[in-house]
């Protein structure tokens, strides 16, 4: 079974890649399994100095998902490159980075930061993370806010950039075509939407930031339509993710239209979640009558 | 070596109020050190369980768990029964580094659910010939556990909130009407209860271990962190580089 | 235990009543209890004419929560008025009408129609259905359009006005402070989200109607933020609904800031769902340190 | 009267391949009509899931029920035994109007798990001493089940898609050959097969039985229309005015 897929600058084994913000810069799930069974790795969000984050707690428990408001805590794009990202050099995967900031500037320096950088394959320029007072979301939520910082960073940037769009939009199609517009190459979709959960006990928030958020199978019928919404629109390539558990509910993904997937929460129930999944993949596939992954993207489409 | 695995449960049963003690069957056991907790997923719930290792049985390749019912997720893990599997993530996190320390006389403080990792500690330092006095602090008798295993390493005192067994009161009293002699003090327990003790055995060379909501449990998403006294703009992993700290290494809120 | 909450037109016995669309008129869960145990209820939509809907399937199920497009079936106002509400005279409990529409004048007609019958207490305008071609969700997020449809049905309404809103904004707010401007007496909050299930074996939606609404436990924490932020900005009365299954999600609603709640989804899986919940709520209540409802409205602010 | 009950398994078997046979005991069994249906609950899903009754004793106050496994709902229904307890909804739905009809000669149609309705059917028609002939099709022979039971009612005759058992093709194929005498039909069985019978046997008074997925399956939610001949504009629904038809009430889609 052919599981490769092709990305803009990224030609993967197989469409399974772990989540941003959900495998650390990798170190610690190289510990479970081979890093390089992986068709790719995204690591956890960098900005342009070091940021502590939220308050904790950071985490909340939902119905089939999760609330979390980590706040973008990182080292800071420099050691990110210094001290992360060497350790995957030995991996036989492609890295992407994801970019975060406050303010065009900082995605812009951090983005010219990660082009000294040779070991990524790809930037995630993350527009959309809402557990941060200022910047983050705003530029997932407006078109025009939204296609600025894509078109600055992908003037900066010598790699392809995947824009990660937020779901907390009324119209999805109209922010992937306005950061396509201003030269996305592929687009990420979809980030948490905003969530509460409130502590009954001590009757505020469980999370501190008081909102976090949501991610997990719970929010995986947001994004099987808001990518199929896309796909319809839009001919750009799409890694998919939102609630992916397994390799049914990846191949989902990849009939709405994605091109790769991304498995976020689901390596924190089973830090095996990826390797299982790119294991099942290939009989699942068979199952449905498919002979690779490219023969199923976007076949969900009538 | 960090793994995931399914655990077959030995023994399942209840041994105060709300409170059970499961035993399980690992070859891993014997690695588990005092102050580390595996990491046990439950069917229907997204997130695993963060539960302290209480004790370790190299040959059996068994080690012990005593838990609370808080919440759903431990309500669920009190059905469980001797038979059953569970799939526990182990060993996680830090430990309380007992060979690294030169000790004659250690002074052990828990409350509640923080009490379990203090027995398996307890019971490593008497192995090596170390004093150990408790100091222990419930709700009410009803919570109490292990006050007979406490006992037999060393004398123990009780607190209750209520008055009900034991001192009236907090392991701070306790604490302040024994004023008793100790190199080394070792807590685990609420967040309030360890701001009491450290502040009141502030000077003293002693060991915490912290609590928080914890999402991965093996330090990839930095849900668990605490700020650390020397510089407040950074952290540590409570998972990972936790859940036992020195005593004066964190800023508890 | 004092269960009593009072809302612009509505004093109701208990804060639990059954969410429209998924409660009919009330028929067929009578059968299952006495309907004078309801705080009140909300009927299914009603439009000018009578509507087919969508076609089948209408539903799926989801990790915990469901899709439906059902496309506003229902007999036409007049027929409601004449066929329907009169069985629930019989019941203590106030009945709430839902009123929706593809156009404003469709909307203002079905209110002028509903004033003219006394088996109602009160309109809860329904701008927010997602499974409609025209109308619905367009007047649910757009600002100004919900507040030119609320304004027109508050001056044909002689019962308080409702107003529903969509979850599929960015901004809550935004809407919430647009039909209390234009008189909304109080919210209903919050709809469905849209979202899609790929049927794997079809390689197809399963939903007929290609996307539905995302109701359950699923949106329960998009649903109790959507609230918390409201209540913040706005004094308006709010029911609260999404994904409300035991007397401890109720409590969560009146801690975030509704002053009562409606119960959707949880019917289908429990027809005893509402009687459960309200037969609990005061064992909960005390559990949690409360005297009485509405004393917990709110009080999970900080 | 409709009631929501725990209901307590008293027998449950495996007859073919996924297929399995549970009989539930409730003192409303004898209530259950042939053609309707119950509606059970399942931990961890949203929604119900419809079986229908394929049996009645009221003698034991028990009720069969026969599914295949299709999905997550009908594994996990697979994996429940004697003795555990099922959330039920019951009675739903019409049933097949057997006392207002004057019957001489039944002919049953039945389609995978379309079948399992009919054998209550045709037993029912049966001890009114009605004639019965049996028409069924199953995927493969490993998919057969209830041979014997509707021998004991009538001829009967199999069709397996692979040919693997009885003709090769399907019920259609069967009723063309045998060409039998009947004054009623009675179908159940996914939709094209009702399609291709109600076709077939168009102008013979008859009943068929629908498919569709439901929400509430009481009649409040409008999952599950079904169009109308006289008007398609108009509809009914599927769990309350249906699952049982007359043959040339609804559209089939
Ligand atoms: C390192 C560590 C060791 C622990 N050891 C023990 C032990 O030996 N015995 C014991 O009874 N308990 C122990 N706890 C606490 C235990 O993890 C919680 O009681 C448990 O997670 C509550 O889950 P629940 O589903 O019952 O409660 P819920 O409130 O329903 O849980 C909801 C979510 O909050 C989290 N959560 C709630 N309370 C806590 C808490 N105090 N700490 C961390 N997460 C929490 C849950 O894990 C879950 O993700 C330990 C916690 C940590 C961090
Ligand atoms: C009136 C009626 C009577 C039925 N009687 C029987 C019977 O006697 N024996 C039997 O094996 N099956 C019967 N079915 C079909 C049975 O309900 C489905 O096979 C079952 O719901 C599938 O659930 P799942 O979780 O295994 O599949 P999934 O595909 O995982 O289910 C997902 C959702 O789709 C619904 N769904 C999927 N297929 C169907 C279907 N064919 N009809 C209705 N809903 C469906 C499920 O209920 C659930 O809500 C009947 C259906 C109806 C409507
Ligand atoms: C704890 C946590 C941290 C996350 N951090 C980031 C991040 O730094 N950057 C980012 O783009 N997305 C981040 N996300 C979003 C995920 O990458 C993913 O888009 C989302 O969780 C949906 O996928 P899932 O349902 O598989 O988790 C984070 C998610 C979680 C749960
Ligand atoms: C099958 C179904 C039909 C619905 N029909 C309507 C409707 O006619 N009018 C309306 O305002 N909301 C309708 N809703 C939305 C619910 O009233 C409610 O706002 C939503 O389902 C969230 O609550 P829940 O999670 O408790 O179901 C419908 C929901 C479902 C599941
Ligand atoms: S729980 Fe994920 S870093 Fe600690
Ligand atoms: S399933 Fe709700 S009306 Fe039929």
């Amino acid at each position: 079974m052919n599981l490769t897929t092709r990305l803009p600058g990224l030609t993967l084994k197989n469409p399974v890649m772990p989540a941003s913000g959900c495998f650390g810069f990798g170190k610690e799930y190289s510990q479970f399994y081979d890093l390089s069974e992986l068709g790719a790795i995204i690591v956890k969000a960098a900005t342009g100095e070091a940021r502590y984050g939220n308050p904790t707690p950071r985490v909340a428990e939902t119905s089939s998902g999760m609330l979390n408001a980590i706040g973008l805590q990182n080292p800071g794009v420099e050691k990110i490159i210094e001290e992360e990202l060497p350790f995957l050099r030995s991996y036989d995967t492609p890295v992407i980075a994801n970019v975060a900031g406050s303010t065009v500037e900082e995605y812009v320096k951090v983005t010219e930061t990660l082009n000294r950088s040779e070991d990524i394959a790809a930037i995630e320029l993350n527009i959309s993370c809402p557990n941060v007072k200022e910047g983050g979301v705003q530029f997932g939520t407006d078109p025009s806010l939204a296609k600025e910082v894509t078109y600055q960073v992908k003037e900066a940037s010598d790699y392809p950039v995947y824009v990660k769009l937020s779901p907390n939009v009324s119209n999805i199609v109209e922010m992937a075509k306005a950061v396509a517009d201003a030269g996305a190459d592929g687009l990420s979709m979809i980030n948490t939407l905003t969530g509460m959960q409130i502590n009954l006990k001590q009757r505020k928030p469980i999370i501190a930031n008081k909102t976090g958020g949501l991610s997990g199978p719970a929010i995986k019928p947001i994004a099987i339509r808001m990518i199929y919404e896309v796909r319809q629109a839009l001919d750009i390539p799409i890694i998919g993710m939102g609630g992916i558990i397994t390799a049914e509910d990846a191949l989902e993904f990849l009939l709405a239209g994605a091109n790769a997937v991304a498995v976020g929460t689901a390596n924190f129930q089973n830090p095996l979640a990826c390797p299982e999944i790119i294991n099942d993949l290939p009989s699942v596939l068979k199952q449905y009558g498919f002979d690779s992954v490219e023969d199923v993207i976007g076949k969900g489409h009538v | 070596m960090i793994t995931k695995q399914l655990l077959t449960i030995k023994s399942h049963m209840q041994i105060a109020e709300d409170t059970f003690e499961v035993v399980l069957h690992s070859p891993l056991a014997k690695e588990l050190k005092p102050g580390q907790f595996v990491h046990i997923a439950l069917a229907n719930h997204m997130l695993r369980r963060p539960v302290s290792v209480a004790g370790v049985d190299t040959e059996s390749e068994t080690f012990t768990i005593i838990f609370k019912i808080f919440g759903a997720g431990t309500r669920e893990l009190s059905k469980f029964q001797a038979g059953d599997s569970l799939d526990v993530i182990l060993p996680c996190g830090s430990y309380y580094p007992v060979d690294q320390l030169e000790i004659d006389h250690a002074l052990i403080v828990g409350g509640g659910i923080g009490v379990p990792p203090l027995y398996y500690l307890a019971k490593t330092l008497k192995e090596k010939g170390i004093k150990v006095t408790s100091v222990l602090g419930f709700q009410s008798k009803e919570q109490i556990f292990y006050e007979e295993k406490f006992q037999a390493l060393g004398n123990t005192y009780i607190a209750t909130n209520d008055g009900s067994y034991g001192k009236k009161g907090f392991v701070t009293d306790i604490i302040n009407e024994l004023n008793p002699a100790f190199d080394y003090f070792f807590s685990c327990g609420p967040t309030p209860m360890l701001k009491a003790v450290s502040g009141q055995l502030d000077g003293h060379k002693g060991y915490i271990s912290l609590e928080e909501r914890m999402g991965c449990g093996v330090g990839t998403c930095y849900a668990c962190v605490v700020p650390l006294k020397e510089d407040p703009k950074k952290s540590k992993k409570i998972c990972k580089d936790g859940p036992v700290f020195s005593a004066n290494e964190v800023i508890l809120t």
